[in-house]
């Protein structure tokens, strides 16, 4: 048997999350980081243990294309097995989750409100992440999927905001009315399962659904899987968040303590797209080849929508959510071309992403801490106090915006090329200007953010301000350098992701 | 020609507003009005079917006349709603319908 | 064998990190690690230049990609060499280097001088690097490292609420041509599956809508980051940040990069005849266009600023009519003449502004009017500005003359060719010479000549400053001459067939055209009127502005033609107020759906949980229920709210309407 | 693109978003010159669904008369100012 590292990833937070919250508020944090750290290890191991054969290829056999592999029979009458296993669309997330959840927990070092249950709730949703991004059962996936939506209302209806009431009850509900229409689908798939298994018997095997998938595209009918389809971009649409659905997003980011926007916006967005590229287009190509514009409009439409209200925002952090939602659409977008490099620069995007809206809620945080507002108006040429706030803002904002040479730009060409490829088939090259004017928009308002927040003089009032204090630096250092790392050098994380995009390109046969 | 279903879709979407409308509402003249916006929704289904039954050019003669008794019908039940708010009104001085609970 | 070449892109990047680690640390604030770079990166390229020349034996072309490196899937990195990249090469190091040099003195009291040498120094890398890119991607790459370059050093004086606005401006307007050249750089990838540019060049752009489409979008790029009408907006405020990089910016980088993008894609210009077309147009009318608002301006930075822009209009224009005659079928200098002019230029433009900075430097202003008199204070200022504005009005034989008028002659033979409307614009090209003369002049006499007229007390920079400026007068007199004494500037550089001419030949040519006499006649008469009307002040300037047509003009020149307040007007009402109206609608309307729905919900759950109260009630009273039957008590199972009744009718019905969509759709 | 097609897309918006007014307006009167505008605009589309009949019995009925009758209930329950 191989070494059950997945399985450890799973392990290590639960027992990590249990003795946080038992050891009580002294040892909290040293425990807490200490099984952070050890998850973050296990994952760059595996990581790791990735990058020299580029060996994601989607393989024929049933084991041999996910890495880590894993499975145990759990309720057999049912088709209910416990498999786990990564490739290259789900590794760079693991990773990315346990990196998010170790700066997370560094960054609150100083949490003095009910320190114990805090850090052991974030370990627990970086499980729970974990578990839905490596879990290929797909009622493994629900439960994880469901389990995140706990500790996350927790935190934010105890250390969150004045208004975290409100915010935590419209997240819980909004996200589980998705989940809720995903649960149909789920067993809608469960029960037409049959007609294709082997002995006849029904299933939740994830890997089975994907080789169904590639042996014969049209393993289910289209009568079923254009609702399906739906149904499961209804429930991953609204987790992602795409416009018109995403209205809990901004109260919740808003609301929640900023440990909680990083996870939020860093790792529970990605559970949206993740699923996207794992099930919509891997398990129904077919709906997608039909239904592919949908995709497309909604993305599109959130990137341009969400870059346009971002223009009109005051409260720093509710901009960073907007601009979230806006850049999360190039995922949808990316998925829509079907293309190898809009696929790919997909996949990307949900890692920078990940890594550029840490840095902007951390920031977010920082400035609220050392100013005491979040208010843009009532900002004004922090420079001067805050050279190291500064420097990190206008890294992270100028990757946000696309600046080659910074992560953002890779991901978001990527997306751009698939598109034109895509658009230039069905002679609608036209179209991609919409998104182009999506990011001159973004471009304006991090512009005219950073020339309120940062730059002109200083008020009276933030004389006094101090720049960020060490324990909220280290976590900002870190993830800026990996922003820069992996714009310049964008191979490790794209060679892991190019063949499976390729696969998925394969499968759905497009342009 | 416009396809039925656009016809359908205006219709339900009609509808859907004029159900919103009488659940969201709290006043009550606002409801009855949401009511008829309904009861057109439904008149014009009646309307759109006739049009495209059996023969193109001159439709079913039955839907309209369906119709043409319910719009009748319609305008007689606005009379008779106003008339009972007129009356509710004078003895509660209100027609909010949160109120509005005598019924239980 | 250009192997070696990297070097030239790498010093100034090593440069920068070390900059920023080590730079607070040293006395100058990293300046030597800069200076060394920016010599390494000058004496490498002058050699590799050379090592070009050598091998192409004066004329033809070499063209050689080094150092490949994969980046992501099928895009390749590497370098291209070229006469063209080779030359810009050599320029865009000297120039860095002399302004590294002179800000030694310039900057030296400022605080942030780490920042200051790690940007500049990140800057030239950006300008070498866009250069020498062998594809459209490293290209945009750098290319937009310039842009976040010069953010960073317009901004450069945060504090300065003008300085931070003038940045934003910068970046958010060549922002706009960087998308449309990104539109059209994944346009070619989608027909011509590369972005290497050599293979662009050879095989260029299938007929078809793209081929017009592609060199549009290109130059849109170029129109931006050269600050060509209709996005020139931003240069003039440009330079708000520190003299040197006005010059850096004007002289050797950034507006440069443009003419060079327009040059590097002219095989794809010159296959398309609307593109050519368009190009010219856009030219010749920002030459004169800029020249024009340069009359009136009072900053003696300003009025440099339009200036550039009105010389960079004549560089396009130069291409725009190469590309129309290649397309044509003819051979044309147009190219050659457009290079030589942006080499030229890019001297005397550092000159001048460097003057002006040693002025500034001295004086502590930017405005012309408390100025006059400098000349017996500062001879050497004075003198190389004299320099410098004798190149820049083209008279002989100072640098600008020798390629203005290669440009004009160019302009003239294509109007030659397609008739009177581009005739036209080689007058308007002529009445530029006159208005730059004029203008150039004015700025000279109104510094220099006369009396003071402030409260001012200047002193000549320290020779840190001045050394540089004796070494860019120089070039500004000789640049144009040398390539003369070797037999054309078409020996260095060139496109398509080679140009083969001896001195001799050249200036028979160049002095026995009427053209040439009618171009020097207007830059000598606005010498002449420059001098009447500011130096003698026969004439009072206030005689332009006496008629009511004349204040028309210069209140129209002064607001710089509305065009930066229409553009404020419409970022600020059309852009916010559809982001306001997006705000509002999601705040409003989505945010309202869906609390709507909620409180649905909740209507609904307290009519539920009413009947179920009441139902559990039921159920333990159940058979008293039954049993008396009171009306009463089958009244209480009721909220009496007619919305919670309708609400329930609703869900109902959705549940039958679903029930039956799943049984008629043959269900699961 | 056929002009019928135009028309009734028109006439859907204007009674889309009527209807949508006639539900949020926040004064009653306004209310009801929305439910005239929609009502108006319903028997536009009856004459492009070829029911000429209908459409001049919504117009005289519907249209003339419903609104009125609104408008007396408005004003017999007002009550001091309105919602």
């Amino acid at each position: 048997m191989e070494f059950p590292i997945l399985s450890l990833l799973l392990i290590v937070p639960l027992i990590g999350t249990v003795l946080t919250i038992a050891g009580g508020k002294r040892y909290a944090k040293w425990v807490s980081v200490i099984f952070a750290l050890i998850s973050l290890i296990l994952s760059t191991v595996l990581v790791l243990h990735f990058l020299p054969d580029s060996f994601i290829a989607f393989a024929p056999d049933s084991t041999g294309r996910f890495f880590a592999f894993e499975m145990y029979s759990w309720a057999p009458s049912l088709g209910l097995n416990y498999i786990v296993g990564v490739d290259g669309l789900s590794a760079p997330l693991v990773f990315l989750t346990q990196l998010l959840v170790l700066m997370g927990l560094i960054y609150s070092w100083k949490k003095e409100e009910r320190p114990h249950q805090f850090f052991g709730l974030i370990l627990l949703i970086g499980l729970a992440i974990t578990g839905v991004f490596i879990s290929l059962d797909l009622f493994l996936f629900f439960i994880f999927w469901e389990l995140v939506l706990i500790p996350m209302y927790f935190f934010i209806a105890i250390w969150g905001g004045p208004n975290r009431h409100y915010a935590s009850i419209k997240f819980l509900v909004y996200t589980h009315v998705g989940s809720v229409i995903m649960l149909l689908g789920i067993f809608a798939l469960y029960l037409s399962s049959g007609d294709f298994t082997a002995d006849g018997a029904r299933t939740f095997n994830m890997i089975l659904y994907l080789e169904a998938a590639q042996t014969d595209p049209l393993f289910l009918q289209m009568s079923l899987q254009i609702p399906l389809f739906i149904a499961f971009l209804f429930g991953f649409g609204v987790k992602m968040p795409m416009v018109p659905f995403h209205t809990w997003l901004p109260d919740a980011h808003v609301e929640a303590p900023t440990a909680g926007s990083v996870i939020l916006a860093g790792l529970l967005l990605k559970m949206g797209g993740y699923g996207i590229f794992r099930i919509s287009l891997g398990i129904l190509p077919e709906a997608t080849k039909e239904l592919w514009w949908l995709l497309a409009v909604f993305g599109i439409v959130s990137i341009v929508y969400a870059a346009f209200i971002c223009l009109a925002q005051t409260d720093l952090k509710r901009l960073v959510a907007y601009s979230s939602i806006s850049h999360m659409g190039f995922v949808l977008l990316g998925a829509a071309t079907m293309t190898e490099a809009g696929i790919a620069g997909g996949i990307f995007q949900m890692f920078n992403h990940g890594l550029i809206t840490a840095v902007l809620f951390m920031l977010a945080g920082s400035v609220k801490h050392a100013t005491g507002t979040r208010e843009i108006p009532q900002l004004s040429g922090l420079a001067k106090v805050m050279p190291k706030f500064s420097l990190i803002l206008i890294i992270g904002f100028f990757a946000s915006m696309g600046m080659p040479g910074l992560n953002g730009f890779v991901s978001e060409f990527l997306v751009f090329l698939g598109t034109y490829k895509m658009f230039n088939m069905i002679e609608m090259g036209k179209l991609i200007i919409i998104p182009l004017l999506g990011i001159i928009v973004t471009a304006a308002y991090y512009l005219w953010t950073l020339h309120r927040v940062t730059l002109g003089e200083l008020k009276e009032s933030l004389k006094n301000v101090v720049d960020i204090p060490r324990h909220e630096a280290i976590p900002l250092a870190i993830l800026t350098f990996m922003i820069i790392l992996f714009g310049l050098y964008p191979t490790p994380v794209l060679g892991v992701i190019w063949p499976h995009a390729q696969g998925l390109t394969g499968l759905l046969g497009g342009p | 020609m416009i396809p039925l279903e656009y016809e359908l879709a205006l219709a339900g979407i009609l509808f859907g507003i004029g159900i919103f409308g009488i659940i969201y509402r709290k006043n009550a003249i606002i409801v009855l009005m949401s009511v008829e916006i309904i009861l057109n929704a439904a008149i014009m289904n009646l309307v759109a079917f006739s049009s495209y039954a059996i023969n193109p050019i001159t439709g079913d003669p039955g839907g309209q006349v369906f119709a043409v008794l319910a719009i009748a019908i319609a305008a007689g039940e606005v009379c008779i709603g106003l008339g009972i708010y007129i009356v509710y009104f004078r003895s509660r001085k209100d027609i909010n319908l949160e109120e509005a609970t005598r019924l239980r | 064998m250009f192997e070696y070449a990297l070097l030239i892109v790498a010093a100034p990047l090593v440069a920068f990190l070390l900059i920023i680690i080590f730079g607070r640390w040293t006395r100058q604030g990293g300046a030597a690690i800069a200076i060394a770079a920016l010599g390494t990166s000058f004496i490498v390229s002058v050699i590799l230049f050379a090592q070009v020349l050598g091998l192409g034996a004066l004329g033809a072309p070499v063209s050689e990609e080094v150092f490949k490196y994969n980046w992501i899937g099928p895009i390749e990195f590497g370098l291209l060499i070229d006469n063209v990249s080779a030359l810009m090469m050599v320029l865009v190091s000297f120039l860095c280097l002399i302004i590294g040099i002179y800000s030694l003195g310039y900057m030296a009291e400022d605080k942030s001088k780490t920042r200051y040498y790690a940007e500049f120094v990140l800057f030239t890398a950006g300008m070498l690097g866009t250069v020498s890119a062998n594809n459209f991607l490293q290209f945009l790459i750098f290319w937009e490292t310039m842009g976040l370059c010069s953010y960073l050093l317009i901004g450069f004086w945060y504090e300065k609420s003008e300085a931070a606005s003038a940045a934003k401006k910068a970046f958010m307007v060549t922002r706009v041509g960087d998308m449309l050249l990104l539109i059209g750089i994944m346009a070619i990838f989608a027909s011509l599956g590369t972005f290497n540019i050599v293979e662009i060049q050879a095989r260029g752009i299938p007929a078809g809508a793209l081929m017009h489409v592609i060199p549009l979008l290109l130059f849109a790029g170029a129109v931006g980051k050269s600050a060509q009408f209709p996005l020139h907006i931003w240069l003039p405020d440009a330079m708000e940040g520190p003299t040197t990089v006005s010059a850096l910016i004007h002289a050797a980088t950034m507006v440069k990069a443009g003419v060079f993008l327009v040059a590097r894609s002219f095989p794809l210009v010159a296959a398309s005849d609307i593109a050519s077309i368009t190009v010219i147009c856009i030219g010749g009318f920002t030459a004169i266009f800029a020249a024009s608002m340069a009359l009136v301006a009072f900053d003696i930075k300003r009025v440099l600023a339009y200036s550039t822009i009105s010389q960079i209009g004549y560089m396009i224009l130069g291409l725009g009519a190469a590309a129309l005659l290649f397309e044509a079928g003819h051979a044309s200098h147009g190219f050659t003449a457009s290079m030589y002019h942006l080499m030229n230029h890019a001297f005397f433009k550092a000159l001048l502004f460097l003057a002006a900075g040693s002025v500034i430097h001295a004086v502590g202003t930017n405005d012309m009017r408390v100025m006059g008199g400098l000349h017996s204070k500062m001879k050497i200022t004075s003198i190389a500005m004299l320099f410098g504005a004798l190149a820049l009005s083209g008279i002989p034989p100072f640098s600008g003359f020798w390629s203005k008028d290669a440009i004009l002659h160019e302009v003239f033979v294509a109007g030659e060719m397609y008739g009177a409307i581009f005739t036209f614009i080689w007058v308007a090209g002529v009445i530029t010479a006159f208005l730059t003369a004029f203008y150039a002049f004015r700025l000279w006499f109104m510094t220099f000549a006369g009396k003071t007229r402030g409260d001012i007390h200047p002193h000549e920079s320290p020779r840190v400053m001045t050394y540089p400026l004796i070494a860019l007068a120089v070039f500004a007199l000789i640049s144009g001459m040398l390539a003369v004494v070797i037999g054309g500037f078409g020996h260095l550089v060139t496109f398509g067939g080679t140009v083969h001419e001896g001195t001799m030949e050249l200036l028979t040519e160049i002095f026995t055209s009427p053209l040439t006499y009618i171009t020097l006649f207007a830059a000598v008469a606005g010498i002449g009127l420059a001098y009447i009307v500011y130096c003698k002040q026969r004439v009072s300037s206030e005689i332009f502005v006496s008629t009511s047509v004349g204040r028309g003009m210069q209140k129209l020149l002064q607001n710089r033609y509305y065009l930066d307040a229409a553009y404020r007007g419409f970022a600020l009402h059309v852009g916010m107020g559809i982001a306001r109206a997006a705000d509002w609608f999601d705040r409003n309307v989505i945010d309202g759906v869906v609390n709507g729905s909620a409180k649905l919900g909740l209507l609904v759950a307290r009519g539920s949980d009413a009947v179920d109260r009441k139902g559990v009630d039921g159920a333990v009273d159940g058979i008293a229920y039954v049993v008396t039957g009171s009306s009463n008590r089958a009244r209480a199972r009721q909220t009496g709210q007619i919305q919670a009744y309708i609400a329930a009718m609703v869900m109902g019905m959705f549940v039958v309407a679903l029930i039956m969509l799943i049984y008629l759709s043959g269900g699961w | 693109m056929e002009w019928d097609l135009v028309w009734f897309l028109a006439l859907a918006i204007i009674e889309i978003v009527g209807s949508v007014a006639v539900v949020l307006s926040r004064k009653l009167v306004h209310s009801a010159f929305w439910l005239a505008v929609t009502l108006i605009t319903m028997s536009g589309i009856y004459i492009l669904l070829k029911s000429e009949f209908v459409a001049l019995i919504q117009l005289l009925v519907y249209a003339g008369a419903v609104p009125i009758l609104f408008l007396f209930g408005i004003v017999l329950t007002r009550r001091g100012e309105e919602e």
